[in-house]
Parts: C-alpha cells; structure tokens; sequence
C-alpha cells in the first residue's frame, strides 16, 4: 500500500516528533519519560484449553442471517471487555459443534458468490480453537446440508471423535460422514423419512422418523453402511410429537415431548433402545398447563442432571416460544430437583461443564443473555452488549 | 453524559432495554398468537365484498393475526413488497415448502396453506410473525416451519413467507 | 426437488380435498362459495417510473455490513405493509445511484468468497428499477473502489448519462469510467491526492484534493483524458476544512465548511470555478455555534433551494454526529428561508423531487425515518418497522 | 443535549424504544464525547504504577473516554477480544490508517495515534466509539475516519480499531 503524498509527509513528521520526544522530556524535569512506540500487527490468541466458564453463543443474526456468527464469552467475568473473547463467523444460520480434543470447532456454512445472489457453496469450516482462524475446510456438495434453527442434532462426532456427521435435508435426508484426519468426505448415509444425527454405538448414528421411529446406522471402517434398523414406533409426529432436541449423556438420551412428557433412548447399541417415558411435570402442577418450549430447550450438566425450558398455558403453537422457568432433572430418580424461575423469558439454554454448572440463559426480550447457577438456581449476572442480534443457540465450551 | 447517569439511576435501565426488540419478542420469543381480541380489518379483496355468492375471507394481511398465517413463522410477505400470495419484486418463489390447515372465519371452512418462501434477498425484517400452530420438528418435513424452505430456489438467501390457498382441507361436520 | 414419501402423501390428501370442496359446499346452502386454489410463483414488479412520493432508504448495517441494503419506500403511504414496496442488497457498505431514464440503479459491492474472509471481488451491480432484479454486473479490479460511509460523491453519472464514474481509494486515488451501454469499463483516471467525482462539464468530473483545490478532469470520447487542470485552494483542510457533501443543482453546487460557510462551485466549465463562500448561519444566531453536521448532511429539492441539517454548540468532533435542525436555503439570495426543528435529532436527510418536496430524515436515536414537509417544514410521519438497522443514507427516488 | 432530558421526562414508552440501540446513539448520532465527568480507572498497565521515573498512563481502554480514542469511530477492539493496541484472535490489523493527535493526561504530552482497523470479521458489534476529533473528509486520507481502513488485508471486512501509541507529537509547550 502506498500513501498518497500528503500522508506520507504527515508520518514524516510524526517520525520525526518520536526522535525528538527523548531530548523534549529530558527538558521537563518532572514529567515520566514519555510513553514507548508501540509494536503494530500483534493479533491475540486463546488458551488451548477453554475453561469452565466459557460458552460459545451462536448469534445466528435472524435479521442478516449471513452475516451469523460465533461469539466466545468468558461468563466469569464483569465487564463486556473481559467477557468477550473473540468471534468468528458462520453464514447462513449454520451448526457448530466444538471438539476440545482436537482444539477444533466445526461449522457448516453456506455462501452465494454473490452475497445473497449467485452460485451456492456449501462448506463444513474448521476452526482453530486457538486462534479462532480457519484451519480446513471442507466443500459440501449437493446443496443440501441442513439449514434450520440451530441446533445440537445436525452434526455429531463419531468413531471416537475421529468423524463428523453431518445431517442433511434437501427435503430428501440423509448424513455425510467426514474423515477429520484428512478432512473429506468418506460417505453419504441416505436415511429416507429420518432426520438429523444421534450418537450411536461407537461408530454410528441414529436419524428420527416421521413414522416415529429412530433409524439407526452402523457404520464400517470404511464409512459405508454396516447395518440400518428400524425401532419400533413410539411416538405419533401428529398426536404426541417428541422435540427433536435431546439431553445427551455418554450414550443415554432423554427426548422430552411436546406435551410434556419424555422418552429415554439408549444408543449404547446398534439399535436405538426406547424405554419408558415418563412425565416432566410433577402431579400437582399439571392443570398449569407446563410444558417445555424454545430453540434451546434442553442441556445436562456433568453432575448428571439435564435442564429444560418450560413454560406454563402450554398451547399448539407455543412449543417454539421459549419458557419463563427452567427445571432441572435427575433423569435416575425421575424427578425434578430444581426450578429455576427466569428473571424475565428464555428461548434458548446452555450449561456449562465441570462440578459447578452455570446456566446460560437467551433473554430474547432484550437479545441479551442471563446466567444463573446450576444448582441453587440464584440469577447471577446479565451479560450484554456483546455485538449480538440474536443468539438463537448457546453452547458451554467444552 | 449526564442523562446516561441519571438514567441508570433511575432503574429504567430494564425497561429501556426492550426497544425494537420488541418485534424479536414477539416473533422469537413466541408471545404472539392470533388473539380474537384484536378487531379484523377488511381486506382488499374484491370478491369479499360481494356478499354471500362470492368466495368469502376477511381480515388484515400484514397482520400477524390474519387467518391464514395459523402456521407460519418468518417475515410476512405483504410487508416487504409482496403479498400474502406473492413475492416481492426481485425475490424468488421456493417450489417446496410447509402447509398448515387453517380455519376460514369467513366461510367457516378449514383450508390447506402452502407457506411458500421468497428467496434470494436477505431477511425482509419486518413484520415478524410466528404461530407455530401445527408446527412440527423437522423429522416431519411437510409441517415443518423450522428450517429454511428456500430449496430448490437458485439462492438458499430467506427473505419473507407466504400463505397461499392451495385446497380446501376436509370438512369436520 | 422432491419431497419424501410422507410429504407426498400429505398434499395428495390436500388435493383430494380440493377435489371435493365443490360438493361439500354445494351441501351447505348458507355457505359461499369456498376460495379459489391460488397461483404460487407470482412475483411483484415495480412501475417503470417511481412516484415523487417514494424514497430509497440505504441501510448500510453498520454491524452487519455484508448484509447492507436498499429499501424501496413509499412515504405517501401511512402502514408499514404499503410503505415498503421492495428491497435489494448492497454488500459492504457499497454506494448507490439511480438512473431514471435508463430505469437503473447502480450500486458498488464487495463480495468476499467466504463471506467475510476469502478472495474480494468488487462489482458495480446494476439493478433492474421495475423487477428489483440484476440485469447486469461490472467487476471493479484492483480491490479499490472507494468503501466508507456512504454518501453521493462516490458515483457520478456523466456524459449525458451514458456513463458511470465510480470513485477509487486504495488511500491512492482515482476513477474508474464505465460505459453503461456496454456495460464495460472504458477508462481509469489518475486523480493524485484527490477524491471523489463531481460533474463537470459535460464530459468530465472533478475531485476534491486534500490541499484545499479541485482537479478537474474533461475527457475524451473514448474515455481518456482530454485535459487536467486544478483550481487554486480555496480552502485549508486543517483550518477550514469543507464537507465532501454538496448540494448538487444542474452544473452548480454548494459545498459546506465544517466551521458553517458554504461554498458555491460553478462545474459547467472545464475547470471548476469557486465563488465566494458565505456563511449558512444569520448573525444574531452565530453565538449558538451552529454548524452543519452527520452522515448524509445536505440535500437540495426541485425548488431551487438545498437543505442542510444544523447542529449547536459546534466542536472539533461533532462534524459527524448529525443535527437538531434542518435549514433550508436559497441559494440566489444567499438566506435561509425555513428553519426545520426535528422531532429529536438527524443524522441523515433527502428530499423528494417535484413542486411539493418533502424531507426525510434519518433519527439515529430510534434509526426510524421522519417525515417532513419541505415548504411548511411541518413534521408529517415517521416509517419505522422497516426491516432497517442503520438507514445511513437517504436519497429522494428519480 | 436537551432533547435528550425532555424526552426522557416524557415518560417510559420513549424509553423503551431506546434499547441496545443505545449503542447506535453514542456512535453513529454522535453525541457520545469524552467528558472529564466520567472518572478514569486505572488502566492494566505495569508502567503505570511505577511512578514518575516510569512511562504512565491511566484510564480504562474498554471505555470510548480512554485518552487514546481522541480521533477514533468504530468498535473498540478492547471489547472485541483485543485491546487497546493488538487485533482479536484470528482477524488481521490494517497495515494503513488513520492516525490522530491525542493528550495523555497522565504525563501532559501529545501521543500520535494510528487507528489500524482490525480486518477479516464482520463488526465486532460491541462499544461503538465515536469521537472525531480532528478528523476529517476522506479528500484529507490521514485524518479520515470515515472509510473503511481494511486496506492491504486479505479481507475488507471491517471488525474493530485499535489506537496504538506511535509516537509523542511536537510539544507546544
């Protein structure tokens, strides 16, 4: 880059003040020494590890959805400048899912060549944790990776981390499985009338069907399929429809329901294993009408317990508005062991990982975000201000 | 600066923090249903006036509350240079898309809605409605209004919805 | 595009329905008839012609800047649905300019291949006044065109229309002409140390130089220089700087100091010729420290007369903050004929043509838009639910 | 500044439209100006503390009243996972710039600032800083703030701008 004249000779001048800066303030006896040049280009980084208490917030920006993006926050801290970390951007409403073993996020994205116009390219980027840079990335053909509310069920690691799926929906679904070694594509898992990516056995997935059903695929060391069943029917997508947002822990899942109920699903197998579902509403409240509700409405903790986003007057209709309380589940009991009341309305939770879960909380009155702790349930601070239009979807860091 | 100081003095700090957000909370936040308490405007439809012999529908269609919109969630088309069964000028129709079944006060009847999604300029940013009624997670994709349905269209860019009458759904009595 | 099997199912239901609707209603008297099964696909159009009445709204998005755009809006109108007639993008704070003769609007755009990272391309896009559509796309080598707030100095159409000189800054200056019929670019000018285009004479432009001079260049038929000449400085841009931002009638303009004068420049010869400035404030009033100030700052109407938003108390630092006050001009006596009290504060305005201007203004407070009218200086309305984040520029449609 | 209390008399509706649109107000309105009303932290920095035989300066770089921010308009990359003078992870500073004049309270002298914008992300979004002083048109490139400084990155995407002390200005004293 060149200055045209008249700057140059304006750094001219500047340059030429620092050399005499040393002679000037030896001159005024009472004064410190004048501040020291400072170096130009220093970008910052990120520890390796991120820890407890850090969420990632998807901003997937509804009003300029390509225009999305990635927000790290540090919720131990007061200030906006001490929260935020840094940022990095996914375009088009995208998924992220973070593998903190290989100090890598992953994000699917979708761009036109011409902003909102022009030729569409798919791409799974790969971020550095570290430096919040692109890594990799890989091209994602066929238009069809899934775009819709954000969400933890459209990518999921397998193989022991070594592999993502990536669910797709074109309407038509299916999975593309990605080797993350080498970062391509090894296979595509057509999965006719289910939708999105459940953890598996060890290498597999499960997708949900309309019929009500799980489908699951096992996989063979090559990508290609090894075996897919069918379960059962458990539930009527018209008449008691489950969310298709689980808690997941290891390999135990709890899908609650829209009207308020919730199904456990071992996926220790090849097969999905449905049991009993049973009510997320304790007796004595059931005429209030609680159900759960959100974009978000479901994270555990690592104390073993999962949280969902209620709200009370459920209705058809209300099951996508979010919840004024969040109940907390010790799934072995089958019991509520906590109600956390918000300060004003959630659309979407988060909780973070360690002996001492916060819960992140989208306000989306004011976009901001609320925390509270996980396990007195006490509101603890409200963070906003963070360049977020709306953050549709958290994380905790992992 | 004073007035900063004063302000956040004065505890409206919470208050002052709901804004235009307001459209967010009522979209995203799900507050809004269709409520009977707000009045139907008549709409600018030539056959509605026409009494009895002419196919019948009322009400406002850059309302969240107009009939047909019982299971959308997006920008309303009619209030970005479109209407409630057109694009706006520049945009492109989505071919696939979710229906809902929504109830007619007009004619009494129940009639299928195709939600049809323009495509290929950024979010229309008004009017934001969400009604969800019927709406199911996207394993059932013909009701599902949580994904982007600008599929098939030459961009994968969601600008607003629309309702468009596509049948009539079967008569219950 | 094909639906999976149980969506399939679902609209043959649906068609079943309508197949049969006839007889049912037929079976109930009372009823009208039910309404027809409508068309999908239609898309609106535009008239050839915009109304007086009608304004193109620049949303920059300043926090969201690769999804900037233009929003077509009637102000005639009194609800949000029949005030916004359409909308189209403009990609990182580009710049834009109608032709109403040729029915065009061209804009500057740049495209990143990953949205915010990747390869840049710039392009001039011209879109289509009636469809709102692309009919045509120039690509602007050499990742310079002038990027910053927006404004109406960056795009000039000359010789007769039938080109487009797009402004460059990369800092170093120059323009790029482009022949609108072919839609090629014909030529680059050097404008050293000298920026933005201004008419000039009928095949030519000037540009404002930092040393206080305008260049001002006349071309020839194929596009090259014909003639550079400069005027005398007239000003000091440390001392008393102008704004960038004239008011623009035919081949004269008013260019506004920051310090409240305002200098007339005669563009109708080959060489610019700057009159003698005169001071925008009455003398009684100079105590108050009024001077011009904001974004989009100044405007001139089919009256004769320009406007210029005003603000009190004037300091080094508030040339950008906007105003409480829009005065309007005539230029021929030199006198403001109407003061303009705004509802809160401005920060950018346009006027509509015609005999009944009406003013638009930006209220950075609320980033509504307010109307005004431009004889009366009676507030009218205010459009807001727009869609909008930050309607920087205004600019009355052609 | 007047309007401002008025309308605030007015009552709580106004208010509520204002919002994290408050940030808009303090950046692109403009009314946002270092005041000495504010009180100045201490600021992160060793030297600072060490007394007079040290380099010193005080304030808070998060804050738009920081003596640094003199000249500047954009978002603070203090807020952004940067700081006064280093980019956010995984963006790239400006090699060109703006630079202004700007009094160090701390020890009475004029810094040269160079404003280099952090580059390759979309607006950092966060503590918007409009201060101005001394700026002028882009005809006048060194002392423009009001173009887009992502020049000579690999993306033109503007993030935020950092203030990095490059030099003492000629003293008037």
């Amino acid at each position: 880059m060149t200055y045209p004249a008249l700057t140059r000779r304006i750094c001219a001048a500047a340059v030429l003040a620092v050399a005499t800066a040393g002679a000037a303030s030896a001159q005024t006896e009472s004064r410190p020494p004048p501040l020291p040049i400072e170096p130009i280009g220093i970008v910052e980084t990120l520890p390796q590890q991120y820890p407890e208490s850090w969420f990632l917030l998807h901003d997937a920006a509804f009003f300029h959805m390509s225009d999305g993006k990635v927000i790290v926050v540090d919720t131990a801290q007061d200030t906006v400048a001490e929260q935020i970390q840094g940022t990095f951007n996914v375009s088009l409403i995208g998924n992220i899912l973070q593998s903190s073993e290989r100090g890598e996020i992953y994000a699917t994205e979708t761009f036109h060549s011409r902003g909102t116009r022009g030729e569409r390219r798919d791409y799974l980027t790969i971020w550095d944790q570290k430096t919040l840079s692109p890594v990799g990335e890989v091209f994602l053909p066929g238009k069809k990776r899934f775009m819709g509310m954000p969400g933890r069920e459209a990518l999921l690691l397998l193989n022991k981390g070594k592999w993502l799926a990536v669910a797709n929906f074109s309407p038509a679904s299916s999975a593309t499985i990605i080797d993350l070694d080498t970062r391509e594509i090894i296979s595509e898992v057509a999965t006719p009338g289910c939708t999105f990516v459940y953890p598996t056995a060890t290498r597999g997935f499960s997708a949900l069907c309309a019929d009500g059903r799980f489908l699951s695929t096992t996989l063979k060391a090559d990508g290609s399929i090894d075996k897919q069943v069918r379960t059962a029917s458990f539930f009527s997508s018209d008449d008691n429809p489950i969310f298709e947002r689980p808690a997941v822990m290891g390999d135990r899942a709890w899908f609650p329901s829209i009207d308020g109920m919730v199904w456990p699903v071992d996926f220790s197998g090849a097969q999905a294993k449905v049991g009993e579902a049973w009510n997320l509403v304790p007796e004595t409240e059931r005429a209030e009408g609680w159900a759960p509700g959100g974009i978000g409405i479901i994270d555990e903790d690592d104390l073993g317990r999962f949280y969902v986003l209620m709200h009370p007057d459920a209705k058809d209709g209300s099951q996508n508005g979010g919840g004024s309380e969040v109940w907390v589940y010790d799934p072995k009991k089958k019991s509520r062991v906590l109600r956390i009341p918000l300060q004003e309305w959630g659309l979407s939770i988060a909780v973070s990982r360690g002996k001492q879960p916060k819960l992140l909380v989208t306000n989306p009155v004011t976009m901001a975000v609320e925390l509270y702790d996980g396990q007195s349930g006490d509101y603890l601070k409200t963070l906003t201000g963070l360049g977020q239009e709306t953050p549709l979807m958290l994380y905790g860091a992992k | 600066m004073k007035f900063l100081d004063r302000w956040i003095e004065q505890g409206s700090r919470d208050l002052a923090q709901r804004s235009s957000r307001r459209g967010l909370l009522k979209g995203l936040g799900g507050f809004l249903v269709g409520t009977a308490s707000i009045p139907l405007l008549p709409v600018a439809r030539a056959s509605a006036a026409q009494g009895a012999g002419q196919p019948q529908e009322e009400g406002d269609p850059s309302s969240c509350d107009y009939w047909r919109y019982c299971a959308i969630d997006g920008f309303l088309c009619s209030c970005c240079g479109g209407s409630a069964n057109t694009c706006p000028p520049g945009t492109e129709m989505s071919p696939v898309t979710w229906i809902g079944t929504c109830l007619n006060p007009a004619d009494g009847r129940n009639y299928v809605i195709s939600y049809n999604d323009c495509c290929g300029k950024s979010s229309c940013g008004a009017c934001l409605c969400q009604r969800d009624e019927g709406d199911r997670p996207p394993y059932r994709p013909d009701k599902t209004n949580d994904i982007n349905w600008c599929l098939g269209t030459t961009s994968a860019a969601y600008h607003c919805s629309t309702a468009i009458v596509v049948g009539v759904a079967l008569e219950e009595s």
